[in-house]
Formats: structure tokens, sequence, C-alpha cells
């Protein structure tokens, strides 16, 4: 787990809105039915332009994993916690329920899961990528037209590194200071 | 009919017949009366305990991707896409594809021979051994035999399933020629067009095509392997442009760099246009026409009347787009396709339009060349051969000579169905059903109940309580796609690919393959049909490899056969084609012929009337057809279908965003929430397909939506026999 | 049941109460049956609702009785002196069942008492807040204990912690919104400050009300030093509202200047949008603008007046805290989203909500209206 | 409260009311409604003095348990309203299955899974079998351990869930016959309930094995 700072990079030009990225996290990580119980997402944006002139885009998104984490400050009994690796994770037992972090977090990307009582978010799929032999996370691994990259930024050469090194690209809400771990490819 | 005593002493039903003697056999020494649990000296570790990755195809839609399903403790807990190579797939797996376990492991899936008790479609079912529901749909098959004829049984299948041809043999074995498939209602006529043209229907080479044009067949949503992946924009690849048809904005427009809300049924209109700009600027491939097609300059002449100026008022495209797309198509080729895809037809028309895109694709010399079409290649596998046995009595199928080109295994829903209703020239009594969902996926709904009242008998084979299973007589259950062993399956493509599936679980309760239960079925029907089943899968699997046993350990070793990784450009070049001049017929002698057209003559579609909308039906990535709405993974996506008008109808009718409407057509009339949105042109309505099921046996979807299919009238295209899905004009009042 | 027996308002009184107990318990348990999820109209997008409000209500309710009746036993001021026992046992109260609503909120409270000490985050403002609120409650009852005995000295020290106590309490409660910037409406300093400031027009609204009800329901008119109590309380309140409308003006204005991103959104929601009618009507008509009309002038600053402001304002309060804890997750964190209405997020109270927050509430009154019973809570005479 | 032998009487019978029925059981089911509603002091309902006939007990089993009109009313399985998801063959199932590899069974004589009520009621009626040879034997060890071991597997795969599952059958079910079977297993899980409850406050002892 050491020397790692995983990272998603998102090309949203290539999004589709299939929605195969919020199954697939719901079936892997057993996240209860529900509208609003999900990890990942996809925005469809307001519809720009008149008839016929029409456009929209389509944004993935998922916690940001961020380094600065609004989420982990506020939570009153660090039961999330940003791990080595730049994972930030929730330790169940010890989620009282305030959802202060819900209220925290930027991205909406934490919701509370009625199943094990506690906040539950996007992890990375921990479970996926540290499996031997390491699988990408699930969301990652099912896109039809592989929006996400995933990869460790500590590592030069990883399929990360080298996107962001030679593409522009940006985070969500910048302004917050809580410098996320998702890029957005412009 | 049911006396118990005559069940099948299945393992549950054994041990349930609290006979001392039987159960103690069981349960030892023990003198209690178990039924479900047994006690035996030796428990090895439980069944339950495997945890494996198994390779198989998915089996959501037809699309056949590979998956690799990983067992946990004896559960599929996951489904991935398969990593290794897979050419059409290419390691992706959709949403509908990730809900599968649901489909395994869904406490509404059927589990057990089920026998109608009260009156059809009233919903009393007993359970059934299977071998008392075998026999009474043998003995129904008999006795409609005896009394009508062979060719009063139907035989209605799916696609994709990977073992429809074992059910379309026993239809053939059992003696009647009335099969129907899935193709009328959807690209059959997609099929004859581009055949008469080309002698085969290619497939577009998106992939490294710089210019596309699609109409219609909306790729972002209805998802086809790979050419949803394919059209996407990859990086560097700056001169590709996808231009974009379709009277709504879908997602596929909203990727697309150019969208026109065409008009609906003018598509040929544009198409024309871009031919007629083509041959008079003198934009057209010289040598490729030449050389390769026929029938030139009956085109040339024919094509004058089209000009793009007529077109723009056809089809509310402005002239100078028409134009310039022109050019820019002709510029590009021969990297460039007019994509015909697959998607169902939506007017008569339908197989003269598909002529038009290939003709178009033909004179810019975008064939068998790359990003142009592309004649598809399979990898040979050895068949299964059987002799049926011959019956003299047996008429032609029921809707032959209904249209110019039937597919003698595929028929013609819409054709036959107004036949059999009106038993011209012969009753039909019995209908044997595997998978299809006929009721949602055939248009007028109201007829195919019509249909489904008249008959003798009933029988659906499916793992889910599907409205046409509702209203049948007996139901079987069959295993999951996860849970059987199919037959390696040859997916033809410029990369050809051989994928199969085996079991990733043992199937729960009694549901059985389709195989078994063809085989169980055949065993019934007489030693005759008995032997062409007479083989165990294993052994279909080996005999269908033995020329190529390497396919076996690349199925079971990485999912997937494969022997090229790039499409094979110029294969067919100075090789004669299957058409009658052996050439590409620009001017299709054969039409003329049968009387049709030789070369696509426009028509106006239909104006439609006052205080009406055309009806326009489509897609999405969340369901497929008629048969995954109920999948709670799914339904979260999206729970009902909407009806889509635009702003300044629904100011006009003085509807309000979200509010119910009545939606009537000449044959139906549904019920279902307006969603008012700038996506769709003023003069369309449009819902998504897969709604509004009859049956509430599918918990999730009862009475949510509206059904299109009650709704559109049977209208086909006279030359293939295809439903035309746009031809239906409806009013829309508050409900 | 003699007691009601020459007091059918009591009664009366005592009935309604009993019947929001219910409606309380009711709320309660289908929360216990059903649990959190299928009882509560939060969701995702908006976590927080009406019993986070109440709480918030509760407790700055709370903190105003102990500021206020702090003016008379911490700072001297001799005419606040005798409503000492009465305010700082409905404050008491009052925070006790504040924490009653959160509990109901918290789907762990069991969970937060072992891991709050466990695991302490000194990063939240919750867990700051929570403390502090802990050690606040602490020094009210001892000091209630103290002035109880009569332990004039005791009191006082513990008045002055309470004292303390409250403001850091309280100016943390402001901070556990102030501190978010992910919700422009509640992001800065504002808040903590604010809260303060609300507490001090509660304080007044409740001491009031406890001081005419108290006579009343003697019977006996007033005294001439209880109605003087009453105008100065009157007076002390014109202010405390008035810099209450400085800061409601102040919380607009850079709102809706500039129009600051999700900011302007969240303030318009309140000024024209679905929270109109709760602003205008609740925040400043009920909240502001009728007590300041009977508080002014002379003529109707009678003990009736002050009585009556204070009730109006208490309620303009709670909608205050309603709105505040709402509005400031109206807006969408996902940039862009098509297909919300009026482009923002909806939230209504379900019944469970409703009952516990009555229930609380009235589990409040009813309380003190028994202690009021049993307890001495008259000051003795000097 | 009941003793050990009525106990496992109750649970053999509703296990034999929760599967399929079969001719014997259709035969058997006025006994069997007889003696429940004497061994639990339920009323015996006036309108069973002439238990159904087969071929409505097929249907009104097949519309409840098995397909139907609105999907599956009541699905008789445990993970379906134990584990995430409304699905069979959760977390759960395989630990039932767990428990009776534990006893040395498996699950040959079904096609069910592993959680399916009448299995798992069974499996109860096994245990309690067991208890009363123990019993008969003057082995208390072994008889606390299965009285713990009733305990935890009704507690944890069982009692949780039947409230949920009869409510289930009273809203989408006419027939008297099931609605009465239903209403009778709340009340015995009820019973049993405070039964392991007085268990777990007293000593093993305590649980009455004669009247």
């Amino acid at each position: 787990m050491k020397n790692k700072r995983f990272a998603i990079v998102l090309d949203t030009e290539r999004c589709i809105d299939c929605k195969a990225c919020t199954v697939a996290c719901k079936a892997e990580n057993d996240v209860p039915l529900g509208p609003n119980n999900y990890r990942n997402w996809v925005v469809a944006s307001k519809l720009r332009g008149k008839y016929p002139n029409l456009g929209q885009s389509y944004t993935p998104s998922q916690c940001q994993h961020c380094s600065n984490a609004p989420c982990e400050h506020v939570c009153p009994t660090r039961a999330t916690f940003t791990s080595s690796d730049g994972i930030v994770d929730v330790k169940e037992e010890k989620c009282i329920g305030c959802k202060y972090c819900q209220t925290a977090c930027p991205y909406n990307a934490r919701y509370y899961n009625e199943e094990t009582g506690a906040i539950d978010k996007c992890t990375f799929c921990a479970q996926r990528i540290y499996a031997v032999p390491p699988r990408l996370p699930a969301c990652v691994d099912t896109c039809p037209t592989k929006v996400r990259a995933f990869g460790d930024l500590n590592d030069p050469n990883s399929e990360v590194s080298l996107l962001l090194a030679r593409n522009p690209s940006k985070v969500l809400k910048p302004a917050m200071g809580t410098n996320p771990h998702l890029f957005y490819l412009d | 009919m049911a006396n118990p005593k005559k069940q099948k002493m299945s393992r549950r039903k054994f041990l349930g017949i609290s006979s001392c003697a039987l159960t103690t056999a069981v349960v030892g020494s023990q003198v209690k009366v178990l039924k479900a649990l047994a006690k035996s000296g030796d428990i090895s570790e439980p069944v339950a305990a495997i945890t494996k990755d198994v390779y198989t195809s998915c089996g959501m839609c037809v699309n056949k991707c590979g998956v690799i399903a990983r067992v946990r403790d004896g559960v599929i807990h996951k489904l991935d896409p398969n990593p290794n190579f897979f050419p059409k797939s290419r390691g992706m797996l959709c949403a509908r594809g990730n809900a599968g376990t649901k489909v395994v492991y869904d406490p509404d899936r059927l589990k057990y021979p089920l026998i109608r008790v009260g009156e059809r479609g009233e919903g009393k079912w007993r359970r059934a051994s299977w071998e008392e529901a075998l026999d009474m749909v043998t003995n129904n098959m008999n006795q409609i035999a005896e009394k009508y004829n062979r060719a009063s049984m139907m035989f209605a299948s799916t696609e994709g399933t990977f073992s429809e041809h074992f059910f379309l043999q026993l239809a053939e074995c059992y003696g009647t020629p009335n099969t129907l498939r899935h193709p009328t209602l959807c690209l059959s006529s997609n099929i004859q067009g581009f055949s008469a043209t080309f002698g085969t229907n290619p497939t577009p080479d998106v992939k490294n095509a710089d210019y596309i044009i699609m109409s219609g067949a909306n790729r972002a949503e209805a998802l086809m392997t790979p050419d949803s992946i394919d059209m996407i924009k990859t990086d560097g690849g700056g001169r590709r442009k996808l231009v974009y048809l379709d009277p709504r904005f879908t997602k596929t427009a909203a990727k697309a760099d150019e969208w026109y809300p065409i008009k609906p049924g003018t598509d040929m209109a544009f198409i024309l246009a871009l031919i007629n700009v083509i041959i008079t600027e003198g934009l057209y491939d010289d040598d490729f026409i030449e050389e390769n097609t026929v029938g030139f300059e009956q085109l040339a002449q024919h094509i004058k009347q089209y000009s793009p100026g007529w077109a723009a008022t056809e089809c509310d495209i402005p002239a100078k787009d028409i134009r310039r797309i022109a050019h820019e198509f002709a510029n590009a080729a021969p990297s460039a396709v007019y994509y015909q895809g697959r998607r169902s037809s939506f007017f008569q028309n339908d197989t003269q339009m598909r002529r038009a895109m290939a003709i178009l694709n033909a004179i810019v010399g975008a064939w068998d060349t790359k990003g142009g079409l592309l004649p598809n290649k399979k990898i040979a596998l050895t068949k299964h051969d059987y002799l049926a046995p011959w019956y003299d009595d047996v008429p032609d199928r029921l809707d032959k000579g209904g249209v110019t080109y039937l597919s003698e295994k595929d028929g013609s829903w819409p054709v036959f169905r107004d036949r059999a209703l009106a038993a011209d020239p012969y009753p039909i009594k019995g209908m044997m059903v595997y998978k299809q969902n006929v009721l949602v996926s055939v248009p007028d709904r109201a007829k195919s109940l019509e249909l489904m009242k008249q008959m003798d008998f009933i029988c659906t084979i499916d793992i889910t309580m599907s409205d046409t299973a509702w209203y049948s007589d007996v139901v079987l259950p069959e295993a999951t796609y996860l849970e059987r062993l199919d037959p390696p399956e040859n997916l033809s493509g410029p990369v050809p690919v051989v994928a199969f599936r085996q079991p990733c679980v043992e199937a729960m309760f009694e549901s059985k393959t389709n195989f078994w239960i063809m085989q169980q079925l055949a065993k019934r029907l007489g030693p005759e049909i008995a032997e062409t089943f007479d083989f165990t899968m294993e052994e279909h699997i080996h005999h269908m490899l033995k020329k190529k046993p390497e396919i076996y350990d690349a199925l079971f070793g990485k999912g997937v056969y494969y022997e090229d990784t790039e499409p094979e450009y110029g294969r067919l070049k100075g090789k004669r084609l299957r058409t009658r001049s052996g050439k590409i017929e620009l001017y299709s002698e054969k039409y003329a012929k049968k009387g049709l057209d030789p070369l696509p003559v426009y028509k106006s579609p239909d104006k439609v009337p006052t205080n009406m909308y055309r009806l326009l039906v489509g897609r999405h990535a969340y369901f497929t057809h008629g048969t995954t709405a109920n999948n709670a993974l799914l339904h979260d996506l999206m729970p009902e279908n909407t009806l889509w008008l635009a702003p300044s109808e629904a100011r006009k009718l003085r509807l309000k965003n979200g509010q119910m409407v009545k939606v009537k057509s000449k044959v139906g009339e549904e019920k279902l929430k307006l969603e008012i949105t700038e996506k769709i042109r003023p003069d369309s309505v449009y819902m998504a397909h897969g709604f509004g099921v009859l049956s509430k046996g599918l918990s999730n979807i009862a009475g949510v939506g509206g059904s299109d299919a009650a709704l559109i009238e049977s209208k086909y295209c006279p030359i293939s026999g295809n439903c035309a899905m746009h031809e239906t004009f409806v009013q829309i009042t508050p409900a | 049941m003699s007691a009601f027996k020459n007091r059918p308002k009591l009664f009366v009184w005592m009935a309604i109460l009993l019947l929001g107990m219910a409606a309380g318990a009711a709320g309660v348990i289908h929360v216990l049956i059903v649990g959190h999820a299928q009882s509560y109209n939060v969701t995702r997008e908006i976590p927080w609702g009406l019993l986070i409000a109440t709480y918030v209500f509760l407790v700055v309710s709370s903190t105003g009785l102990c500021l206020i009746s702090s003016l008379g036993h911490v700072f001297g001021m001799k005419q606040f002196e005798f409503i000492g026992k009465r305010a700082i046992l409905l404050a008491i109260l009052t925070l006790l069942c504040g924490f009653g609503a959160i509990g109901m909120e918290i789907n762990h409270p069991i969970r937060m008492g072992i891991y709050t000490i466990l695991s302490p985050n000194f990063s939240s403002a919750i867990w700051w807040m929570g403390t502090l609120y802990g050690v606040y409650l602490m020094f009210l009852c001892a000091e209630f204990y103290f002035l109880m005995k009569g332990m004039h000295k005791g009191a006082f020290t513990m008045g002055v912690l309470g004292f303390t106590a409250a403001v850091s309490a309280h100016s943390n409660l402001g901070a556990v919104f102030g501190l978010l910037e992910a919700r422009p409406f509640w992001h800065g300093s504002f808040l903590p400050i604010y809260f303060i400031v609300s507490a001090l027009v509660s304080g007044c609204a409740l001491i009031g009300m406890i001081v005419y009800f108290n006579h009343k329901k003697s019977g006996a008119p007033m005294p001439l030093k209880y109605a003087d109590f009453m105008d100065t309380l009157g007076r002390l309140q014109i202010l405390t509202l008035m810099t209450l409308v400085f800061f409601v003006v102040w919380k607009i204005i850079p709102g809706i200047y500039g129009h600051p991103p999700e900011k302007y959104e969240a303030t318009m929601s309140m000024i024209s949008g679905p929270f109109a009618f709760n602003f205008w009507f609740f925040e400043v008509l009920m909240g502001l603008v009728i007590p300041l009309c009977i508080l002014f002038p002379k003529k109707t600053r009678t003990p009736t007046g002050v009585m009556f402001a204070g009730l109006s304002s208490t309620i303009g309060i709670f909608f205050m805290r309603y709105d505040l804890v709402i509005i400031g997750q109206l807006v969408s964190m996902r940039e862009g989203t098509a297909e919300l209405v009026n482009g923002l997020l909806q939230y209504t109270p379900s019944l469970s909500e409703l009952g516990i927050t009555i229930g609380a509430i009235c589990t409040c009154l009813f309380l003190y209206t028994v202690a009021e019973r049993l307890l001495p809570l008259d000051p003795e005479e000097h | 409260m009941l003793n050990l032998a009525e106990r496992k009487k109750t649970y053999q019978i509703f296990s034999d009311l929760f599967r399929y029925p079969d001719q014997p059981s259709q035969a058997a089911s006025a006994q069997s409604v007889a003696d429940l509603s004497q061994l639990l002091h339920l009323d015996f309902p006036p309108e069973l003095s002439q238990v159904p006939a087969l071929r409505e007990m097929e249907v009104a089993y097949t519309h409840l348990f098995v397909n139907s009109l609105g999907g599956t009313p009541a699905p008789p399985y445990g993970s379906v309203y134990l584990d995430a998801g409304n699905l069979l063959m959760g977390e759960t199932s395989l630990k039932v299955e767990a428990c009776y590899a534990a006893e040395n069974l498996n699950l040959q004589g079904s096609d069910e899974p592993p959680d399916f009520l009448a299995t798992e009621l069974e499996f109860l009626y096994y245990l309690l079998d067991e208890e009363e040879a123990a019993l008969a034997a003057g082995d208390t060890a072994r008889q606390a351990e299965l009285t713990n071991k009733q305990i935890v597997f009704f507690e944890n795969y069982l009692s949780s869930w039947l409230p949920d599952f009869c409510e289930r059958i009273a809203a989408r079910s006419s027939d008297p016959f099931y609605l009465w079977i239903a209403e009778a297993l709340q009340l015995f899980n009820r019973m049993e309930m405070a039964l392991f409850e007085k268990v777990r406050k007293n000593s093993i002892s305590e649980l009455p094995t004669t009247s």
C-alpha cells in the first residue's frame, strides 16, 4: 500500500451515459437497491441551445478521493479516514450516522447505507485493486467506451500519470481546495 | 389431467413421499422423516464452497459479449467483461450485462413447470412435474397434428440464446414450416436491401471510418458492440466525423458532430439527394464503379429528379447542408460509410431505403476497404446434420407469398398473424414460444392477444413470467444463460470470433436447458424425432469443433476463439459476389423481374393528420426490448417510460410536464407520464419500448408506463415483410 | 387528578402536551420499527431535515435562556436575578429535548457515545459542539442544584462556567454549518456570531413567557416589580431584535449582491422561491416585525404584550432555524444537473419527523409544567 | 408454553405445510390444522372446517410462493428478506447451508435453495428430535448444545424475516388456508422468541421438556 497515490482520469467526451459504471459498481459493492443508493453516477447536463441546435454532456463521477477531504475533517469519530494510498474510506463500525460528511462533501459522493448501517462511498474498489491478480475498479473495467483510466500517480509511467502529463485536465470545484484525485481531461 | 401419482420421481419427490422404507434408505438408520435434508456419512465440502472465475457469454441481449463470472462460495458474485482480447465486445460490459446476476437469483424467476388451472390469463397456476408438463405439451402437439395439420403449430423463437436452433430443429422435425423469428421485427429489410445490392449484408468498419452518417440507428443507447464503442471519437482521430439523423435528440445526437432532426420517413430523400450531388458533380469513384458495379447509367438517369433542393423540402434538412455533406462524404471515401447497422425498420419502404444506402456506399467505393463496408467472415464450425422426418401433407408456410422475399425460417410476423387470424389458408391452433415476448415485441398487441385466444394450446419456455407466458397453458422454466452449457456460436463479422457458454453455477430449482427440454419433447414425439437429438451437449460441442479442436481449449481457457485481430481488407477483390450479375447491383435486375422498382423510388410518407402526432419508438441502454425491465438494478435507472412532446405542442395542448396523458392510436390506447422536452420534433411523440406490460407477473414494472406494442399499427414492408414501426399516428389528451 | 379540579385551563394545557408527546412517541416507535430510511424524508442530497432544525431551535433556546439569566446571577443585574431557577431549569429541559431530537436523527447514538470518546476528531465541529454541550449541560445542572440549595457562590461559579460553555458550544453549533465550504449559504464566520445573537432573542422571548405565565397561573395581578422587569425585558428584546434585523439584512445582501454562485440561488429561494412564505410570514413578520411593533410603543409593552411578542418571535425563530438548515442544502452539489424543479432540490418533512418535533417540544413544556408544580422555583425573598 | 415434543411436532407440521402440497399432505392437512390450533391455542377457523381441495391448495401455493401475478408475493426464502438486494442465494443462504453441514446434513432431498422455509423448519425439527434423543439418553451436555443451536439458527436465520413474510401473505392472498397458516406461524414465531428469551435469561434446564 505504501508509496501509492491512486487516481482516476476521465475523458468525458467518450461517455454515452449508458450507466454501466453505476450498475457494475452496485453489483460489485453490494450497494442496496434504490435510486438514491449509488457510489458513482453520471450527470446529464442541462440541454444546451434551442431546438434544433442542441447539445448535452455527460459527466460520470464518484468520490474524488480528495487529498484534503472535507468529509474526513468533519467526521466526529474519525470513521472517515484516508489511507496511505490516497483512498478515502469509512470504518463502518465507527460511523454514527450523523451525516455531517454528507453535508460537507462538495460532490455529494456519499450516501447512508441502510444495510451496513454506515455511510458508504466509492473506495476505488480496494477489494479488486489489491486482489491477486489485481483487477481494475469495476467502473473502470466495465466501461464500454473506456471513459476512465485508473492507476498510481506516484508511478510516472502509469496510464494516469501519462494522461495527465500529456493532456490538460481539470478537477471538479477546484475552488473548494479539496485537491481531488479524479481528473477530467479538457 | 393432474394425477399426482403420475408425477416424475424427482429427488425431492422421491424423499417427499412419506414412505418409511424410502426415507430410511436415505437417512440411514434414523427413524425421523426428513424430506429436504438428508444424512449421509460422507459430508464433503458443501457444493457452495466453490470459488472460481468462469468464462462465458453474456445473454442479457443478443450481442453476446464476453463475460467472466466471478463465482464466490458457489454463488455468482459479479460479472466482469472478459479481460482477454474479445474483438466483438472489446472488454466491456454494459449496465444490463452487469445486472445479469439478478436474473439467476431473482425470486420471481420461473422455478418449476407450471400448468394453467383457471381461464387463460386469469393467473391460476399449479406446479407440475417435468414429466407431466412435457407429456401435456407433446399430447397437445400430437392432437393438433391429428385434428388439423402439423403446420397448425407455430413456433416463435427469440434470438441470441445460442440454443434457439434446437427449438427450430424441433419445429422442423415435428413437421411445421411455421417458425417465426425476430427479423421481421428487426432488420429483415436491411438484410434484404443490402443483399440485393452486395449479395450480402456487410458490416460498416466504424472503427476506421473517417466519415460516418447514421440515420435512426441510435448506437449510444441501442448498444451494439463494437459499433457503440467505435463510434466514439478516439484521440488523434481529428478527421473523423459523425453526422446523425434522427427526429429525436438522442445520446448519439449528443455525441455526433452534426445532428439533423429529419422528418420521419424521409431518410431516403436525403440519401438520394446525396447520390444526386455525388453523381451530378462527379464525386463518385469512377474506377470502382467501372470495375465492380452494374447499372450506373440507369442510376445516373434515375437520380436526376432527386436534387438537394427537392430533398430539403421533403426532409427538413437545408439543401446547402445536403450538398456539403455529400462533398465531405465523397472526399472521405472510401473511408466513409452511410451506417446501416442494425435497427428495426420504421417505414413500409424500408427495403428500398436500405437499397439507397447501399448504392450510396457503393458509388464512392466504400466497399471491402478500410473504413468502408466490410463483407462478414465466419469461422467454420462443423454443422450438426440431422434427417428431419418427412410428412407428405404439410402445406407451405402460412405467410408464403405474403411478401416478395420471405425468409423460410423467420417468416413475417405481421403477415403471419393476419393470416392466422383469418385461418387463411389454414388455421393455426398451437403455439410454442421460446423466450419471445410476443405481446410486448410485436406491434398491435390487441391482434396478438386475439391470436393467442384462438389457440387450442400455448406453451412458453422462458426464464421469467413474461406477458406471453402469462397467457400460456404450460410454462416451462429454462435455465438462465449463466447456468447452461451452450454450443459454440460463430459470431460473424469483419473479425469473426467463436463464443460459448458454460454453466457458472448449477441450474436453480428445476429449470432446465432448452436443449434438455427439446430432447425430452423429441423423445415423446417419437423415435424418429428423438434420434435427431440423440447426443449430449458435450458430444455436440466436440462434433462442432471437430475440424478445429483448438477452439475447445481457447474457449475454456480464455472464453473466446479468433483467428484475426484486424479485418482483412480487399478480401473479395476480383471475386464474384452473390448477386445475379456477380457484381454490386446499383440497378437490380432481380427486383425488376419481380416487378419491384429496380432503383429506389421515393414516396413521401403520409402526412401527420392535424391534431395528431407520429408515434416514434426506440430503445435505450438500460433494457433489452421487453425482457429486462423487471431487473431491480436496471429498474432503478429507469422506473418507467414517458411520452416525449415538444414544448410548443404542449403549450398548444395545454399539457404540463409530468402529468398523465392518454395516447390513442387506431388500435389501442395507453396512459403514461408526459415529458416535455426540446429533444423531439414538434410533429412527433416518442416512447421507449418495453414498458406498460399487460401482466402483473413482473412485479417491478406492473402498470408503470405505456406499451408501444399496444399502439403501433401492424403495417409492414411488402418486400421483406418487416414491421413498419413509425407509421402510426396518435392523439394526446390529458388522462 | 385533583390538581386539575379547579384548573380547567391547566387540564387542557396538559392534555394538549400529552397529545403532542403521543405524536412524538408514535414517530419514535415508527422509526424504531421501520428504520430511519422509511420514516424520514431526508435524502442523499438533503441529509439534514426537520429534526436537525428542531435540535438547533431547542439548543438555541437553551443557550438564550442561559445567557439572559446570567445577566442576573453572573453579571449582577438585580432585576434579572429572580428568573434564575426557572430559566436554568428550562435551559436544561430544552437542551435535553434537543439532544433527544438529534438522537433520533443520528443513526447510531450508542456508537456516538463510544467513539466520540475512543476516537475523537478534534477538527470536527460536531465533535466540539457535542462535547461542549455535554459540558454545558453539566454546568447547568450544577448551577441549578446550587440555585435550588441557595448556594450563591456555587451558583455564581457555575453560572460563569455555564455562560462560557454556552457561548463556546453555541458558536460551535454555528461553526458546524459555518465551516462547510461546500455549502456557500452557510459557509463563513457569520453563523457562529449570528447564532449567539439569535440565542439572545430566544432567551428574552422565553423568559418573557415564563414570567408572564408564572404569574398568570397564580391568578393574582402581577406585582409592580415584575411588571417593571417585563418592561426592561421588553426593551432588551427590542435591542436583540434590532440586532437580529441587522444580521438578517446583512445575511441577505451578500447573498444576492453580485450573484455569488449557489449562495444566490439559496438566498433567492428564501426571498422569492419555495421558502418565501416561511421567510416573509414567519421569519420576518412573526419573528421580527410583530414583536417590534408590540414592544416599541410604551402602550403595548405591557407584560401581556411582552409575552405575545416573545411567543411571536419564538415561532418566527423556529422557522428561522428550519429555513437555515434546509435552504443551505437546497442547491444541488452536482453542477449543471438537469431536471430539478426551480433548479433546486426538494424536501418536505415526513409525518414521523413532524411527530418527533412536536413531541420534543411538548415533552419539554410538559416537564417544565410538572417541575413548576413540584419544585420551589420562586426566588427566596431577601 | 410448549414442551419439547410439542415444539417438535409444530415444526414438523409447519415444515410440511410450507412445502408444495401433494396428495398425502392435503390428506393430512385437516389434522395439521386441528393439531396446530390445539398446540398454539388458536381458534380453529370455521372456514377451514372443510380443508381446501388439493387443486385449490396448489393454486394458492403457486400464487403465493412460486410465480404469480404481481411477482411472487411472498418468496419463502430467507435471503430475500435478510440480505441485500431481495435476491436468492445471499450470504445468509450460504450460512444456513453451513448450519446443515455442521449437523452432517446435506440438501440432497431438495432442489430449493438452502434457506427455503420448509427446509429451515425441518432443520429445527431435526434439532429438536436430536434433543429429545439426548434427553432420553440423559446427555444434558448434548441437550444444552442442541438447545443453543436451535436458538442460534432460529434467531439468525428465521425469526426476523417471518413477520415480513407472513404480512406479505396477508396482504396479497385471500386464501383462507394459507392466511390462517401464516397467522399461526406468526404466533408460533413469537412463542419461540419468548421461549428463547426465557432460556437466555435463566439456565438451559428451564427449557420445558414436559408440560
